[in-house]
């Protein structure tokens, strides 16, 4: 250990899901892939190449700014522990 | 082979500097220091160096620069002085603290107020806990010297620490002396280039300077403390091996000057040493068992030195240029710190302040107090010498 | 140990002759030199100090310098604001560029002991030479013919490594034409 | 070069951060690195985003960081291009400095000028929260009028912030004369990551300032980040605009008619004590500084 000086980059120990209250939940099949939830998340934990959006809910911490901000209204956020639809 | 030159202790540092080839210097201008800067920058008009010069527009901007610098893997110098150096405070601990091993020049001069641009330590003690290693030299060849030096023992693996070379402000910075310049040739043989991996790497990205909390900030701090403590054999080594090159070695962390049998000595740092020197010759001429301790290395402190030499001398003054007010003298401090348990009697004089000129006759008057404390005579501690009144 | 005052004002080049003479005393001269200025700000005009100290031996000495084997005047005019004499030692050697009478210099002595005193008007030889009135070179060889601490060719050499190359050769000419004027006696 | 989210790569160089939720600097931050990718050396100084990405032995970022002290981050910065110039990194290496309001157009000053001046080859990307929000919100040279904070309270002998004049970094830069200064905002990525891409294709010292709505410093839903910064410009209260070295500066968006500036302060706890007439003052200086932008800049 050298620390202070030349640690390694990338290394998360700890998921950030605690900070939240409320998940979003993606309705597929209305989605219309305009990526904008993907680009204004903050944690850039929304992975899109899959061809659908899919949350890294070890580190959405629930802010629901992909919600307020989808054109189609089709994400909605889902208190944590209850069902999603 | 090496070529003599007529240098004031600012140009015989440059030299240095030139010699140890840095890739980057960053620097602000500050009397007494300005000359330095001013010799760096005729290098580069004259085609006899090739670094990357900022001229930055503050000492913080400087040391910042110097850390961004070497923080890409760059060998880098700055140099400042007083206010200028207490300016850059907050940059010293980034640097030390990331371990990057910058190596700067301050022209040791008083911090204001009363604005005075004279010689004076109280700069480089305001910034003993800088985690900085604080080297003094005492003249221009050792200024030149020094610097070289400090580039090895800075960026050697086992220290990478920065390293503060301290002239006294105009008494070296200003005074023009015989200097020997040693051959690049022989600098480069004495150091390699720069190669760390303590910065950032394309292939293998870093964090450098990283936010640390409680449960990780002490085992840095004892990382440093041991860098410290590796650092004391280290300039040891690397000035015998610096001399062996150059036939120039300067005793490592401390110099003794005719103590074998002495009885009476002065401890002192910088250019107070040559003149001591002087007064010395002239007393033992005369018969007095005196003798001289320079301190070349105030961080690391010799504690293991001055440990074994508790009971080694009757009585012993230390001389500072600086002082903490409301104690003593910042070397006495830690010298009679040192001392503690031995049988030496001890006093500390506090001269030269702000410039005032430290006269062969005022360095015989501290051995005559030595003298008399050696027959039991009451002398005061901590003493002012050389007043007005 | 030769110990050198100089006086000048800051930008007549009293510090730079006060190097010309350290340098030619030890890389040119084999021997040990010092020098350093007045310490502080540099103002045009005002009036300076420069020292020098030449040795057959190490010089260790950082403090000021308080006695004098030579003191050099580049500006009688600083006779009016300083003691031009002072720690003056026996025998010493004040050399000063002027037109005054020798009388009138040792008149401000108020010491006991004998010294010498070189007159020189420094400054009609700067206009001829060096067509400025730039006295520095010449009263450095105005000193050197009068005490012998350097030679000549020790200071052609120090001119010819510190002095930009225009400047050269004029004023080893007219540091040589004080340097004889003087060692031939004369008062210029 | 258009910006096209659906060509862009899923590769997060900045993931985990412990950022507050909805917070409008890590958005910044992870729309910069989208554009300037992996060969990107990173600089921040002491601020919410270096606390919360680089916690020893954590770290949210998956490229080359610094931090450094609170001044210091231009020439930090500065001193990594240059090194990186003379030791051979390659042109295409960005160096990018990217810091807070306060330690921009405050203490960070001075730094900022002397890169600019030099003409350092660095990226300096602002992120605007209005205040310093690592310290628990203490009002900036940034902070609008009108506004608490800890250090302007409300109350009966305070309306919170008294500057009327947010200090105008764009156009100190502009003054500066930098090869590229630019105003942006967060709630339009495609504007500010087409900047990002400007900046990051010339040679010198670029700066763009962007807005970064904090929903702990400025009270409001975390899931009103976006919506808080379309109405900041949509009301002229912030432009986006640009400057390329030359010429005007010109705004790269202008909203067809200014809505008022009052359903924007209203959503915010921190203009939540301000009075009609307050509000009214507000839309003035508004009405000013827009009267200014339509005379000196390009539409």
């Amino acid at each position: 250990m050298f620390f202070g000086a030349s640690n390694g980059v990338g290394i998360l120990p700890t998921p950030n899901s605690g900070f939240r209250t409320f998940h979003p939940v993606v309705d597929q099949d209305a989605c219309i892939h305009c990526n904008l939830c993907w680009i204004y998340c903050p944690e850039g934990c929304i992975e899109k190449e899959t061809g659908k959006m899919v949350v890294d809910m070890d580190y959405c911490k629930g802010c629901g700014i992909c919600a307020n901000e989808c054109p189609r209204k089709c994400i909605s956020m889902v208190k944590d522990g209850e069902q999603d639809e | 082979m090496s070529k003599k030159a007529f240098l004031s202790a600012n140009e015989a540092a440059a030299h240095g500097v030139r010699l140890c080839r840095p890739d980057v210097v960053a620097a602000y201008p500050i009397t007494p220091q300005t000359t330095l800067v001013e010799k760096l920058a005729d290098f580069l008009a004259d085609g006899e160096a090739d670094f990357r010069y900022m001229m930055v527009e503050s000492e913080h901007s400087a040391m910042a620069a110097a850390l961004g610098a070497s923080m890409m893997g760059a060998r880098t110098f700055t140099a400042s002085s007083s206010q200028g150096l207490l300016y850059m405070c907050e940059m010293l601990s980034y640097v030390s603290g990331a371990r990057h091993p910058v190596v700067m020049v301050d022209a040791n001069r008083a911090t204001a107020t009363p604005w005075n641009i004279y010689g004076d330590q109280r700069d480089v003690f305001a910034m003993r806990d800088s985690g900085w290693i604080m080297l003094f030299a005492e003249n221009g060849q050792e200024a030149l010297d020094m610097v070289i030096q400090a580039y090895k023992l800075a960026e050697d693996p086992e220290v990478m620490t920065p390293v503060m070379v301290n002239l006294d402000g105009f008494t070296l910075t200003h005074t023009y002396d015989l200097v020997e310049i040693p051959e690049q040739e022989e600098v480069d043989a004495f150091l390699p280039p720069f190669k760390t991996s303590n910065k950032l790497d394309l292939e293998d990205p870093k964090t450098l300077c990283q936010t640390v909390g409680p449960d990780f900030h002490m085992e840095g701090r004892y990382l440093q403390q041991q860098a410290f403590e590796k650092a004391k054999e280290k300039i040891a080594a690397y000035d015998r091996e610096y001399g062996e090159m150059t036939g120039r070695s300067y005793g490592g962390m401390i110099e003794e000057y005719r103590c074998e049998d002495a009885e009476l000595v002065l401890v002192t740092t910088g250019s107070v040493s040559g003149t001591t020197r002087i007064v010395v010759d002239c007393l033992r001429e005369e018969g007095k068992k005196v003798g001289m301790i320079r301190v070349r290395s105030y961080r690391p402190f010799p504690k293991e030195y001055f440990d074994s030499i508790k009971d080694r001398f009757a009585a012993m003054g230390v001389i500072d240029r600086s002082l903490s007010f409301g104690l003593e003298g910042t070397l006495y401090s830690e010298v009679k710190a040192e001392l503690y348990g031995g049988s030496a009697k001890l006093v500390n004089f506090i001269v030269g302040l702000g410039g005032r000129d430290i006269p062969k006759d005022l360095i015989a008057m501290m051995y005559d107090k030595l003298d008399r404390m050696q027959k039991n005579e009451a002398e005061e501690e901590v003493q002012f010498l050389g007043m007005r009144w | 140990m030769k110990e050198i005052r100089w006086h000048g004002r800051g930008g007549d080049g009293a510090f730079t002759a006060a190097k010309l003479l350290g340098l030619a005393a030890s890389v040119f001269g084999g021997k040990y030199g010092q020098a350093f200025p007045s310490f502080g700000p540099e103002r045009r005009g005002a009036p300076v100090l420069g020292f020098t100290r030449i040795s057959d031996e190490v010089i260790t000495d950082h403090s000021q310098i308080y006695t004098c084997d030579c003191v050099i005047v580049l500006d009688d005019t600083l006779c009016d604001v300083t003691d031009v004499f002072a720690g003056m030692k026996a025998g010493g050697t004040l050399v000063i560029n002027t037109t005054k009478s020798e009388e009138e210099i040792r008149s401000l002595y108020h010491g006991n002991d004998p010294v010498n005193v070189v007159l020189l008007d420094a400054t009609s030889i700067a206009l001829e030479e060096l067509k400025a009135p730039i006295v520095n070179t010449i009263m450095l060889g105005a000193a050197m013919g009068a005490t012998e601490m350097v030679q000549k060719t020790q200071l052609e050499e120090a001119i010819d490594s510190m002095m930009a190359p225009a400047l050269r050769e004029k004023n080893k000419k007219a540091m040589a034409r004080a340097y004889d004027l003087v060692k031939g006696g004369a008062q210029g | 070069m258009a910006i096209n989210l659906k060509n862009m790569s899923d590769q997060e160089l900045i993931y985990g951060a412990k950022t507050c939720q909805g917070c409008g600097a890590i958005m910044a931050a992870r729309m910069a690195m989208k554009i300037l990718g992996e060969k990107t050396c990173l600089a921040t100084p002491a601020c919410c985003f270096a606390a919360t990405t680089t916690v020893y032995p954590q770290s949210a970022i998956f490229v080359n960081n610094v931090i450094t002290a609170f001044p210091a981050l231009a020439a930090t910065a500065s001193g990594m291009a240059v090194a990186a110039e003379a030791m051979g990194w390659g042109d295409d290496v960005n160096i990018l400095a990217l810091a807070g309001d306060g330690g921009t157009v405050d203490i960070g000053l001075q730094g900022l000028s002397g890169a600019a001046e030099r003409n350092d080859n660095i990226i300096y990307i602002c992120y605007d929260n209005e205040a310093y929000m690592n310290t628990g919100v203490q009002r900036s040279a940034s902070t609008p009028y009108g506004s608490w904070t800890t250090t302007t309270p409300t109350g009966p002998c305070s309306k919170g912030e008294k500057n009327k004049i947010k200090k105008n970094l764009f156009e100190i830069m502009i003054a500066h004369r930098v090869p590229y200064a630019a105003t942006a905002s967060v709630a339009y990525p495609i504007d500010f990551m087409e900047k990002v891409e400007k900046a990051r294709k010339i040679k010198g010292c670029k700066v763009i300032h962007v807005s970064a709505p904090c929903p702990t410093g400025w009270g409001y839903d975390p899931s009103k980040t976006v919506e808080i910064g379309k109405k900041a410009v949509e009301a002229g209260l912030w432009q986006l605009a640009e400057w390329e070295g030359s010429g005007k500066p010109r705004l790269t968006y202008q909203p067809k008619e200014l809505s008022p500036v009052e359903p924007y302060l209203k959503m915010q706890k921190r203009f939540k004590h301000l009075q009609p007439e307050d509000i009214q003052e507000i839309q003035e200086l508004r009405d000013a500084q827009w009267q200014r932008i339509m005379e000196t800049y390009d539409k």
